[in-house]
C-alpha cells in the first residue's frame, strides 16, 4: 500500500482520495483536535508537544511548525482539517490560498479571485 | 399531505457567517453580496415554509476521516452549532423536524437508500449560513429543519446522479407524509472554489452562471455529469455543488425561477443564489 | 483477478466466544455445539483463503444510536476487539484487507449504495465468534477480514433484499480485484432467538433448518421475504439472519453445500453453519 | 410526538422502532457507558450517582436499580446495552430472559429453550 499521494487526476488539483486520507491521518486528526479549546491552549503552549501526541514524523512536524501549508497539503493535510490551525495562529484564508499557488498575495487576489487590488 | 413550495439553492462559504459576525455587511467588499439576498429573504417571509430540507455537507466538524457517512440524515429534536475551531457561533440552535426525518429515513430505506440516522449531532456551516442568508438573524428559528449531510470530501463521493435520485425519495417523503406543512428544500455548496493544491483561488464565473441556468432549465445534464467533471469545472471543493441536485430532484421537471443572484468573489468562492417554484404550483401570473 | 472460493454461514452468540474463553468446550452442554465446526474448521485448512468478508451487526459496542449506519464498511489496517463491558477480550487484533476494502466500497458507490466508510473501528463479538468458530484461536490470524456492519437493531432496518443486492455488489467487486487472492464472505447472525419482551426465549427449530436448506437452494424466496417476517419467523433478534443474504448474493445461483450443522439452543440461540461453494467452480467430484 | 413505546407489530415482540429508541435514549446512553472500565467502577461504587450522570427519570432510575429487566425494556432500554449492567452485576442472559417471559428459570430453559433440566 502506497503511503504517499500520487499523481493528481485533474492538474494542480489534489483529489481527496484514499492515499491521502491514509497520508494525512495523523495531520488531519491532530488538526481536527483543535476544535477543542483545551487542546487549542495545549497547542498554543507548546505546539511540539501538542503535535507529538498525534504521533507527526518529523516531516508532518516540520510542516507544520512553519505553516507550509503547500506541504501539509502534500502530505495528506486536508484544508478543512488544517484550517483550525488558523483559528489558533490566526492566517486569511486567501493567504493559505497564495501560499498553495505560489503567489503573492495580490497577484493570488488580482489573478485568480479577480479582486481589484 | 404536506407541500414542497419551493428549491432554495445557495452557497455556504465561512466567510459569510464571520462577515455577519463581525457587522461587515454594509461594507463595500460584502454588501453587493448579502443585498442579492434580500429577495430571497422576502420570499421566504412571504410563503412561511413551517420545514426546511438543507443538504449539504460537514467540514471535517461533525464527522472526522474514522467514520464517514456517504449520505446522513438527522432526526434530532436540535441542533447546535458545532465548534469549528474559533468556538461555537452565537446563532440560536436549530430545531428538528423530528417526525418528519424518521418519516424519510423510513421513505428512503424502503427505496434502497443506505442513509446514517443521526439522533445526536452538532452541525457546522454548511447549514447555518444557509439558514442565516434566508432567514436572517432570528431570536428563533421559524423553521424546523431536516438536515442531510453528504460527503463530498474523501472520495469516493457519491455520483452526481445518485444525489438527484435522492431528490425524488425526499418528493415521494414529503407527498405522503400526513400534514398540511410546507416545505422548502436547500440545496447548498459551490459555487466554484478551491482551496488546495496548486490551483488553489480556482473560479469560474462562466460555468457557475451556466450552472445557474442549467439547474432550473436543465437539471439532467448536471445530473449526468462525472465527479470528474464536476471537479474540473468548479473546483476541487466547487464539486459540492453536485448537493444542489438533491434539491432539484426534489421538484417537478418544469420550475419558475423567482430570483437569482451570483457575485463572486465571496471569500475565494463563486457565490450563487437561486428561488425556484414548480411551475404547476407557482402562482399563474408568473408561471404563464 | 480474484476468486471468491465459498460461502460461509454461521450464529455468532457471545456466549460461544465465553464458553471458549472459559475452556467449556468439552462440557456436555457445548461439546456438540463446537464439534460440528470441525469440517468448517476443515474446509478452512483445506482451502486456504487469503482474505473473508464477515458481514455481521454491532451490538450497541462501536456505535451508539446517536449516529447508527445502515452499512459500514471498514477499510482500516487492524481491528480491534472492543470492549463489550468485560474488557476487550484476549484475541489477537483482526488485520485489515485495506485496499480490496476501498476497491468494494469504490464499486458500492458506483452501484448506488451509500456506505459508511470507517478507516478507524473496534469490533465486537459480531466477527470474533464466526472468525473463532471456522480458523480457531491462532496466535495471528491467517486471514485479513473486510467487515460489513448492517444496522440490524434500529429501525428502520434495511430491507432482506438490498442485502442480497449488496453481495452481487460484492462479487462484481471481487471479480474485478486484480489480485489472485482467494476470498470467502461469511455471513453471520442468528438463527431464530429473541431476547426480549414477553416471547423472549423464542427459538424456531422448524424454520431454522428450513432456512438451512433455502439459504443454499431457493435464496430468492429469502431475499424477498419482508423484515416482518424475518421477526416472526425468527424472532427480534433472530431477524438478523437476513445478512447471511450478503454472502448469498455474492454467490452463484447455483452452489454446492460442503457442510451444515445445527444445534439449539446455543445460549438461547438456534445456532448454525453453513459451508457452500459455487456450483461451477466446485470440486467435480461433489459438484456431480 | 409520543414518548414512550406503542403497540408491538408482532405480539409480545418490542421492536426497536424509532418510539423505543427515543424513549429508551437515556437507558441506553447510561448503558452504553458501561463499556468504559471507569464508569462500570462509578457504578458499582455509587449506582443512584451514576444513573443520575444520565438524567435517568426516577422510573427509570427504578427500573435500573431494582434489574426490572421487563421495565426497562418497556421504557425503551435496548437488551444490547443494558446487558451491559450484566457485566458489572452478573446475571445469566436465560434469568433476563425468564424473566421478561414471566417464568420460572427452568421453566424458562425446559418450555422456551427445549433444555433438558
Ligand atoms: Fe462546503
Ligand atoms: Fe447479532
Amino acid at each position: 500500500m502506497e503511503e504517499k499521494p500520487g499523481q493528481d487526476r485533474i492538474p494542480d488539483t489534489p483529489l481527496f482520495d484514499r492515499k491521502r486520507s491514509l497520508g494525512g491521518y495523523r495531520i488531519n486528526k491532530m488538526a481536527m483536535g483543535l476544535s477543542r479549546p483545551e487542546n487549542r491552549e495545549a497547542f498554543k503552549q507548546d505546539e511540539s508537544a501538542y503535535l507529538d501526541r498525534f504521533g507527526l514524523t518529523p516531516e508532518e512536524k516540520e510542516a507544520v511548525m512553519t505553516r507550509n501549508w503547500r506541504e501539509m497539503v502534500r502530505l495528506g493535510g486536508n484544508l478543512f482539517f488544517i484550517l483550525k490551525i488558523s483559528a489558533v495562529d490566526p492566517v486569511r484564508i486567501t493567504e493559505i490560498g497564495a501560499h498553495q499557488a505560489g503567489m503573492e498575495h495580490d497577484d493570488f487576489l488580482r489573478n485568480r479571485l479577480g479582486k481589484k487590488v | 399531505m404536506a407541500k414542497l413550495i419551493g428549491g432554495l439553492g445557495t452557497s455556504h462559504v465561512p466567510s459569510i457567517g464571520a462577515a455577519i459576525d463581525k457587522g461587515l455587511r454594509e461594507t463595500p467588499d460584502w454588501k453587493p453580496f448579502f443585498d442579492g439576498y434580500i429577495p430571497g429573504q422576502d420570499w421566504v417571509k412571504e410563503h412561511k415554509p413551517d420545514v426546511a430540507v438543507v443538504i449539504f455537507n460537514d467540514h471535517g466538524n461533525s464527522f472526522f476521516l474514522d467514520k464517514v457517512p456517504t449520505f446522513a440524515v438527522g432526526c434530532a429534536e436540535e441542533y447546535r452549532p458545532v465548534d469549528e475551531g474559533w468556538g461555537p457561533r452565537a446563532i440560536p440552535p436549530f430545531k428538528g423536524a423530528v417526525d418528519f426525518s424518521w418519516h424519510f429515513i423510513d421513505t428512503l430505506i424502503d427505496n434502497r437508500f443506505d442513509p446514517m440516522i443521526c439522533q445526536e449531532i452538532e452541525v457546522d456551516h454548511g447549514i447555518q449560513v444557509p439558514m442565516e442568508l434566508f432567514w436572517g438573524r432570528p431570536a428563533e428559528w421559524p423553521v424546523r429543519v431536516v438536515p442531510i449531510f453528504v460527503n463530498v470530501i474523501q472520495y469516493p463521493i457519491p455520483l452526481p446522479s445518485r444525489c438527484y435520485e435522492m431528490g425524488r425519495v425526499l418528493r415521494q417523503a414529503i407527498e405522503s407524509y400526513p400534514t398540511d406543512e410546507r416545505f422548502v428544500v436547500l440545496g447548498t455548496g459551490g459555487l466554484s472554489h478551491q482551496l488546495q493544491g496548486a490551483r488553489a483561488g480556482f473560479v469560474n464565473p462562466e460555468a457557475d452562471r451556466a450552472f445557474l441556468n442549467d439547474i432550473a432549465g436543465d437539471p439532467d445534464k448536471l445530473a449526468n455529469m462525472s465527479r470528474e467533471q464536476y471537479v474540473e469545472m468548479f473546483g476541487s471543493e466547487g464539486a459540492e455543488l453536485m448537493m444542489w441536485l438533491v434539491m432539484r430532484g426534489a421538484m417537478d421537471r418544469d420550475v419558475v425561477v423567482r430570483h437569482k443572484h451570483y457575485f463572486v468573489p465571496a471569500s475565494m468562492t463563486g457565490a450563487g443564489m437561486i428561488v425556484m417554484e414548480n411551475m404547476a404550483t407557482a402562482s399563474p401570473a408568473v408561471a404563464a
